[in-house]
């Protein structure tokens, strides 16, 4: 068991292909999760609006400690620019 | 506009679909069209008309008039979404009003589709250019909408001497001109176009053409209960926005009909023309829009093109334009 | 009945993609319809046998007798979840009993479009007003249902003097008659029967009709797959309900029989009168249960009605019933 | 970074409205997935039974400590009657 | 080759659409069909070509040439996959050398498909039990692939004096005789065949004849889209795997041709045997490769398979083998 | 409130019916959420692949702390053969 940090990034759709091109940069593995709907601020984010660009999108990525500001400092203005969030917290991972 | 007319639109079973989406939605019935159909369904309604349109468009060639028509359809998606920014302006901040106004100025391909519906149902002619023409409208006000935001973004940003992000203009291009629905319209016109003179275009049209009205009436029913669900949100859009959605398509629909009459169009065409400037974009530009201009308010500029203008438009405008055709223009 | 009725049953393509769904499961191929297509399938079936119902309805109108087999429908509808709730209080508590009752007093669309297919290929007429019943047969039993498991729970929670949450008829009532299913069959009954008698209709018929049987296959296909998958369920069921699922359908398909010679219905109506009868839900009122009554154990009421009737009313009791109806009815 | 709870809430799908009106109440944001399939004490839900009623979904919210409390027993009512689950963790959000 | 049958090829709207999407993809449109709608598409195609296939053999009947042309068939589908894997291992490991060998000496139905539109388009007649011939390549190849990789895996690890997992045969078989397309395809011919002769089958026609072309032309849109998008990864592969990609094809059309000559199949027949024995899979053999063999590297065999060979196959191939046909065995 | 762990298992989706089985061995409850996407060791898994075999599936448990190590050895050669990820974390259960 190796302790990592987990990094969940909740943004919308269309934004995914920048994130991962700025996640893949920093040598980050992820896993994305699709389809996601919900309520920020900028209100209401539902998949029925025809357009498919309202919904969000979940990554999750497991890194070392040391890897989460850089990471940070990539997201923060794709948050700023279209809302969403990022949680970090702690995780021990199965060495395989 | 006679009663048989608003009959005709009323007992067609697209509009009747839509009616009994929204009814769905009021009652709180759970009736939901399961995600992704509706991409699904309105995928396949971009291609099948931009096919058929392409190949009336190969049977008929490229004349002069269309010429003329499609050089005016462009003109009237530049010109619509500058004038309605101003009046815009007057009451909203910059970056809703270059929403809303991109949103008008572009067209809805279901709207128009609904009137080709309407125009088969009484047997009249139409011709394929009008797709093209449908095609060339979508995009402009894109562009048109987000120069507009941007240029206030910088003038805010030089007032208060911050840096404002530089305009993408490749990025902006490809989602005015290269998004989803517009690529595949136009491809499937195309398509249409080259294939439309050989035996091999008539396989596809048992797809393209007889499954058509089922597929407008399973989208229009659930375009009814996505448009009954944003009803509430109208009363956000206050009074101002209400009667905006409603006067500028008809004003719209006015200069339309001027243009059509002006271009010497006939009675399909000329409706179709009429529905075209009338109606607003509730895909392509929401899309474009979402992510050129993110401050702009979403559920301002859906909730009015998909719960007031486009339920207006397939339910009162169609019989209306249509009177107004058959009256300025002629059968 | 006679082995060509069994063959032409049999050796029609739904039946047997119902057939090759059911070994695709037991042989453990990895085929399946990804999610969410069979909901898609579904709703195509109910919004096109409730149109083509609804023009049938239109051209023929109401009749007295029309109005006398519907009545009898709703009360073959009320009286059947009662009398089988009381059976299964024998061994069930009063949550699964009420769930299971209103399984079997509701209907199941897709067995009576089965039957409806069947008669297509025999070339047996049968009216739109059927469908009509069959919308009509839907709802009621849910409703018993949930007063059945409600009382119970009120008794129950009166003895050990603990509080119960109180009856949300609104709730219940939504769920009753208003559920997607219902409100999109009746719906598009409506629209078929305002719109049958215009010539706009005829432009829904190609996707209504033609493309019928073929979603039916691939929808069976499914099914196929989903009851095979719970046939190792039915263990858990045990010899009492297993008995019921094959007994209680034949037992109301009999009543079914006598209540449509006493109404006098053609061959035709007869025999989907029946299989209305005989025929157990596994789409709304599984739905409707879930919530309205948690406690009871959905892999006993849907499993009973997806794994053992419908394959039964499907396979054996399509030709079973028409046998019958020939005899005692006539053709 | 301000640390956070993260709350997790399984729930059967066709709750999901009730649980949206109750979240919304406490003026949380939200983010939801659908079409989540698993096993409980109340058997299996998978996606194969024609209705869509028997998936889950899984509500993530983080919000302020002091107002888990408010949500766990909002929540508990909507568990009790249909199953689920509700997990809680500690989460740092990057503040954008 | 004569230009009229390039034309012909190209100018058919399946065709056209697959490169509309290949060029959706290079001007980086969002254009994309959402999941499942390619996986929904290509369960329609299988159904229908092979329910379609199963009528016409209903109707034909089996004849000795009948039985010869399978049996070449399979011999075929198992001789490819072993003489390429010699030619693999002379620059990949093992287990990528089995899984592309297993990719070409399988077959793509997709390919197949494109071919059957287009004898349909220029009326060149061809046999249902091309279909058959078709399901029995599917399988072979994908047992002889994992059997190549895990004689080498024993190898190495006897050599490593490890112990390597032993060989589930069970699984293996059910990966290559009853995966999703295999069985489906399978299932449909026997549908077809049983019920072919009969009336019920008419009643499915519409769906699997007249949706076809279009089905085709909406799955090649996305074939294109996603084919271009892995253009990419063809650096990856190198060089060597880039030939390998066009020439193995082309020799494996050039022994197909041979064998369809000695066989004395007809001009339609023949192209179908020849392309299938050119095409390379992409759906039945990496699903099956990514589990029994995970050693090996999807993004080689997946793209060769994809970006390379079907392309080949359905732009330059069809044509190119056509006149193959025409100069080696006439009209 | 009852402590408990919660662990996150990645994986490619055709295993999920072999992943299924062993947790139910273990006598767990779990979640599934489909049609992850992702990139690891092993490359890219979209979901364009005609196939379907090409997405991630993830699996969330919450079991006891003393049911981890017999999970973690479950999991283990199934991460090995066709990779993925497996995390533990803290969590609190709200006891219904
Ligand atoms: N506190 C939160 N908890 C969970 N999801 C959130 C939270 N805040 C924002 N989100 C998600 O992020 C999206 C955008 O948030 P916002 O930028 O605040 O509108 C929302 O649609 C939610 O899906
Ligand atoms: N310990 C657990 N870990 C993960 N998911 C769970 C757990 N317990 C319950 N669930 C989820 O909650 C749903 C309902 O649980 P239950 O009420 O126990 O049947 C199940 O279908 C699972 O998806
Ligand atoms: N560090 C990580 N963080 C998030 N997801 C990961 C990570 N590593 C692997 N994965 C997921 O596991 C899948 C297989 O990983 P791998 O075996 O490394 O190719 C990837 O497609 C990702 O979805
Ligand atoms: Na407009
Ligand atoms: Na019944
Ligand atoms: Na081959």
């Amino acid at each position: 068991m190796q302790p990592l940090k987990k990094v969940e990034i909740i943004l919308i759709a269309p934004e995914l292909p920048k994130l991962q091109r700025l996640v893949e940069k920093l040598g980050l593995n992820y896993t994305v999760f699709h389809h996601a709907t919900g309520k920020g601020d900028r209100g209401v984010r539902a998949d029925d609006d025809l357009t498919g660009v309202f919904t969000n999108i979940c990554m999750l990525t497991a890194c070392r400690e040391d890897q989460v500001p850089a990471l940070a400092e990539a997201v923060r203005p794709l948050l700023k620019k279209t809302g969403g969030l990022c949680l970090v917290s702690d995780v021990l991972s199965l060495t395989h | 506009m006679n009663v048989d007319q608003l009959l005709t639109n009323f007992l067609s079973p697209p509009i009747l679909f839509f009616l009994l989406g929204m009814v769905a939605t009021l009652v709180r019935s759970d009736l939901e069209l399961p995600a992704p159909l509706p991409k699904i369904l309105s995928l396949y309604l971009l291609l099948a008309i931009g096919f058929r349109g392409g190949v009336e468009l190969a049977h008929s060639g490229l004349t002069a008039q269309v010429a003329a028509t499609l050089g005016v359809a462009v003109l009237a998606a530049v010109a619509v979404p500058v004038y309605t920014y101003f009046i815009l302006r007057l009451r909203l901040d910059p970056a809703n009003a270059a929403a809303i106004a991109a949103t008008y100025g572009s067209i809805s391909a279901v709207t128009f589709i609904t009137a080709t519906a309407f125009l088969d149902a009484t047997r009249v002619a139409y011709s394929g250019h009008m797709v093209a023409a449908m095609a060339l409208m979508e995009s402009p006000a894109i562009v048109v909408g987000v120069v507009f935001a941007r240029l206030a973004a910088k003038r805010a940003a030089a007032a208060a001497a911050g840096e404002v992000e530089p305009i993408d203009w490749g990025h902006i291009g490809r989602d005015a001109f290269l998004n989803g629905s517009v690529f595949l319209l136009v491809g499937s016109l195309l398509v249409g176009a080259a294939t439309g003179n050989r035996v091999g275009s008539a396989a596809l049209a048992p797809f393209t053409d007889q499954m058509f009205t089922g597929v407008l009436a399973l989208f229009l029913l659930d375009m009814g209960i996505i448009a009954a669900r944003r009803l509430g949100d109208l009363r956000r859009a206050g009074i101002f926005l209400g009667a905006f959605a409603i006067l500028v398509p008809l004003l719209n629909a006015a200069l339309g009909l001027l243009a059509a009459r002006l271009l010497g169009l006939g009675h399909g065409d000329a409706l179709l023309f009429v529905i075209l400037c009338a109606s607003a974009s509730y895909i392509a530009v929401p899309a474009a829009m979402r992510l050129a201009v993110p401050e702009a308010n979403p559920s301002l500029y859906v909730t009015m093109a998909l719960a007031l203008t486009f339920p207006f438009n397939i339910l009162v405008g169609i019989p209306l334009y249509e009177a107004a055709v058959l009256a300025f223009i002629g059968p």
